[in-house]
């Protein structure tokens, strides 16, 4: 026996994959030659599971900003921002995030997850309510468990269960904090802001939106769903990160409540860990700019995430509700899935293989993101490759029956 | 109550089961995380409700179940 | 009222600060030079806090190869080590590691946060206990919340108090997992841990030692306290921070435990967040080289860190049990630890102020962190700037009683 | 048991005080949380038992910190 033994459990459903060759953990990259192309065994392999939503990753501008900041202040600040971890690039690119979002104050975190872990566990406490979507990511579940307040978690994307839930807490004192996605991770389907946001101001409220995926995505000038359902005034809290559209990792989160400062001294995910990199920051910041200055690449993106989507749909490949820069393919059970994932990677297109108990009601999918880089060739060679492994897995029969024989 | 809740078991799992006190939700009925889900919505909307996710956490058997949901009803939770 | 108002009472002991021109919380560096210098308020500023303890991060050999990685591969993975996340540059860390510390496995993670948040949770559960040394960092705190398992403290340091709390436990079912640090962060004191050791084998309990401080620092070849003790055999984990003696971001655990993998599929922390950069892993990894190749390194920090302790011990300050590369000076009060930290920044010193409730025992506290990259010069530079703020708060008198009239 | 508790927190506190059921450990008593902490710990080892650190955080009045100490050392702490 060792410490380990108790999650032994979660090896049989890895142990099964595997059975059927399928290795969905240990995909290593030989080298990363672009935003869309990887050597994969040797071999170029189109990217299209990278979160890379904006491409900005080899972005020359980008890459000079984070040489110059690593030659000029070190490979790293070895403390945290309340200790000696406060460089100008931090300061500078707090005061960025704050103007493009147009609010008072802006705080970074060292990871996006750290972004939630922090800003969840602190705005709320003893005797609040945080109500969660079902479907929230793991980051989100981990700030509410870290936090002490009750959580409570309404319908995925359902305005009504919120409100029924927020109703019962009619006469209980304390905060209640709204926690919803810009863009879910895992379907690509955006959260009813409209609507939550009229069920905030009903019940008197907080509203937080997690933009991960919708930053530099949606909205018109790239701000998120908050922008695009027009509804920013609404928002109390935006959290996102530096790890999708800006290329780099980190997270940040931005708002006009007054007293936002007190974060730095009251938010443990924030206090107690290390700043990022003076090379990280710079080429985020610089990232930031490119994403204000060129809309042609959300225009870019939208265009390949649209194409894909229909082309997948057509094809009768079942996807999620909205054209966005992720597409999900539901698949019948997880061993499908996982034989299509391996099929698609031997054929040159790299995706995410998503399984229970990550994923929504327990689907098996297989998920890709688009990036503004993909090229259309690029696009329709990975509807070919679809096409080609559907069919010989027997998806794409005019029936769309999966052929029981082909495992 | 545990007729009501027997009866939502039924509906959550499609299929007729037999509790008593002790039932334990997870091993007994074979209900996975999902399952669990949906049956604490359903008997949320039934009773209308919310039970916290710490007070789930610590739901094992039927028993506990009913006392979650009285002492919330009561608004005697801890 | 804003949903922020709740921590509001953390603000008078930051006010208190504010109003004797004491603003710890915002330092920020215009320049940082080098590893022990930075320019604030346009001047050059001695750094004598910032955990910089090999004096790496502007080694140019580090920094070449962030840049080569950064031009290579991009400025950002842009997803988690389980998807798209997993570079050569990331595994050849892990192997470097492992061969390091002489075990089978290793897990990077993007901070030393989330190393111990992730490590913590995932080894124990519930109906397991977790024993924590009482003044553990809040990041093993934040771990153990974040988990199921029963959490019990025992006395700092007090291995006979670690002993008692584990024989109460006895006939208790579930694993016992034990958490000491190599070095404390705050008073610079090194766990017992050839005691710790016993009553880990006695009590048949798991060891865990986060060597965050102590790596490059303690042990022969620089892997710690465990080393230093002659007790590696005994220890299960280790876990530690590239953000210290590795001069970047991030963290890690090593083990020896058959199924370690099995982190890699249940352990929250690592599975959702997106991967380091690859610049990043490059410095991260160069830097393990230097430590294992320039053993000088480690008596030249020694020497520096013996160095401050003797002189600001002969001074008559009140430092903490043994010479480490933590350095602090326990002060009567918050307010004279303020005003004192003050006038050593305004003297072209640089340290950390401690305070309650970051601090053991509530104590207000001037600490010091030393690097390898220090000259003599400059710690003497350090103890004449200590002694001269010292005499003019009073402290320096013969009969060492501060003068009470000084602020 | 109260009187056991009253002489430990004299003992921690340096200073006689009067403490019923209703005593609120932190309000009534001004202790901060290294002050509950080092009284936490003189409780355990007075009574020879370990109080779980989530269990610490739900005791606010004497009456709490007396039902913990009377369900850690009869073994059913929940």
């Amino acid at each position: 026996m060792t410490i380990l033994a108790k999650h032994a459990g979660y090896r049989q459903a890895y142990d099964a994959l595997l059975a059927h060759g399928v290795d969905p953990l240990n995909v290593r990259f030989d080298s990363v030659l672009s935003p869309t192309e990887g050597l994969w065994n040797g071999r170029r392999t189109i990217l299209l599971g990278t979160n890379n939503y904006l491409g900005l990753t080899f972005d020359s501008d980008c890459i000079e900003r984070a040489v110059e900041a690593t030659r000029g202040q070190g490979t790293g600040t070895t403390g945290s921002r309340v200790a000696n971890g406060t460089y100008d690039g931090h300061k500078r690119l707090e005061e960025a995030l704050a103007d493009f979002y147009g609010r008072e104050h802006a705080m970074v975190f060292s990871t996006g997850y750290q972004a939630n872990l922090g800003v969840l566990s602190t705005l709320v406490g003893r005797g609040d309510h945080l109500m969660l979507d079902a479907d929230s990511h793991a980051s989100i579940y981990d700030g509410s468990r870290l936090g002490m307040a009750e959580v409570i978690r309404f319908r995925h994307n359902n305005p009504d269960d919120l409100y029924k839930r927020l109703r019962r807490l009619e006469g209980v004192p304390g905060d209640r904090l709204i926690v919803v996605e810009g863009i879910y991770s895992m379907l690509g389907d955006t959260a009813p802001l409209k609507e939550i946001a009229a069920v905030k101001r009903e019940t008197g409220a907080y509203l937080l939106v997690d933009e991960a995926h919708s930053l530099g995505v949606l909205g018109r000038t790239g701000r998120g769903l908050a922008e695009a359902a027009g509804v920013e005034a609404d928002v109390d809290f935006i959290v996102g990160t530096f790890s999708k559209s800006l290329g780099s990792v980190g997270g940040f989160c931005v708002s006009d409540s007054p007293d936002f400062d007190l974060l730095r001294i009251v938010c443990r995910p924030y206090m107690f860990t290390a700043s990022l990199p003076p090379g990280v920051m710079a080429s985020t910041h610089e990232a930031l700019k490119k994403l204000r200055a060129e809309p042609a690449l959300r225009v870019n993106l939208m265009r390949n995430a649209t194409r894909l989507y229909d082309g997948l749909t057509a094809m009768g490949f079942q996807t999620g509700p909205e054209p966005n820069p992720i597409v999900a393919v539901t698949m019948p059970d997880q061993t499908t899935a996982g034989v299509f994932w391996k099929m698609l990677l031997e054929s040159g297109l790299y995706i995410n293989l998503a399984v229970p108990p990550a994923t929504p009601a327990n689907a098996s999918l297989l998920r890709t993101s688009i990036s503004a880089a993909h090229t259309i060739q690029q696009i329709d060679t990975a509807l070919d490759i679809f096409a080609d492994v559907g069919r010989k897995l027997g998806f794409l029969q005019s029936d769309r029956r999966r052929a029981a024989g082909a495992l | 109550m545990r007729d009501d809740i027997a009866a939502i078991f039924e509906q959550v799992l499609g299929r007729p089961v037999a509790i008593s006190d002790d039932t334990d939700i997870v091993e007994d009925l074979g209900m996975d995380s999902l399952g669990v889900m949906n049956f604490v919505m359903a008997i949320e909307d039934f009773y209308d409700l919310s039970i916290p996710l710490d007070r789930v956490a610590q739901i094992q058997t039927v028993a506990d179940l009913i006392r979650a949901v009285e002492e919330l009803k009561s608004g005697t939770a801890a």
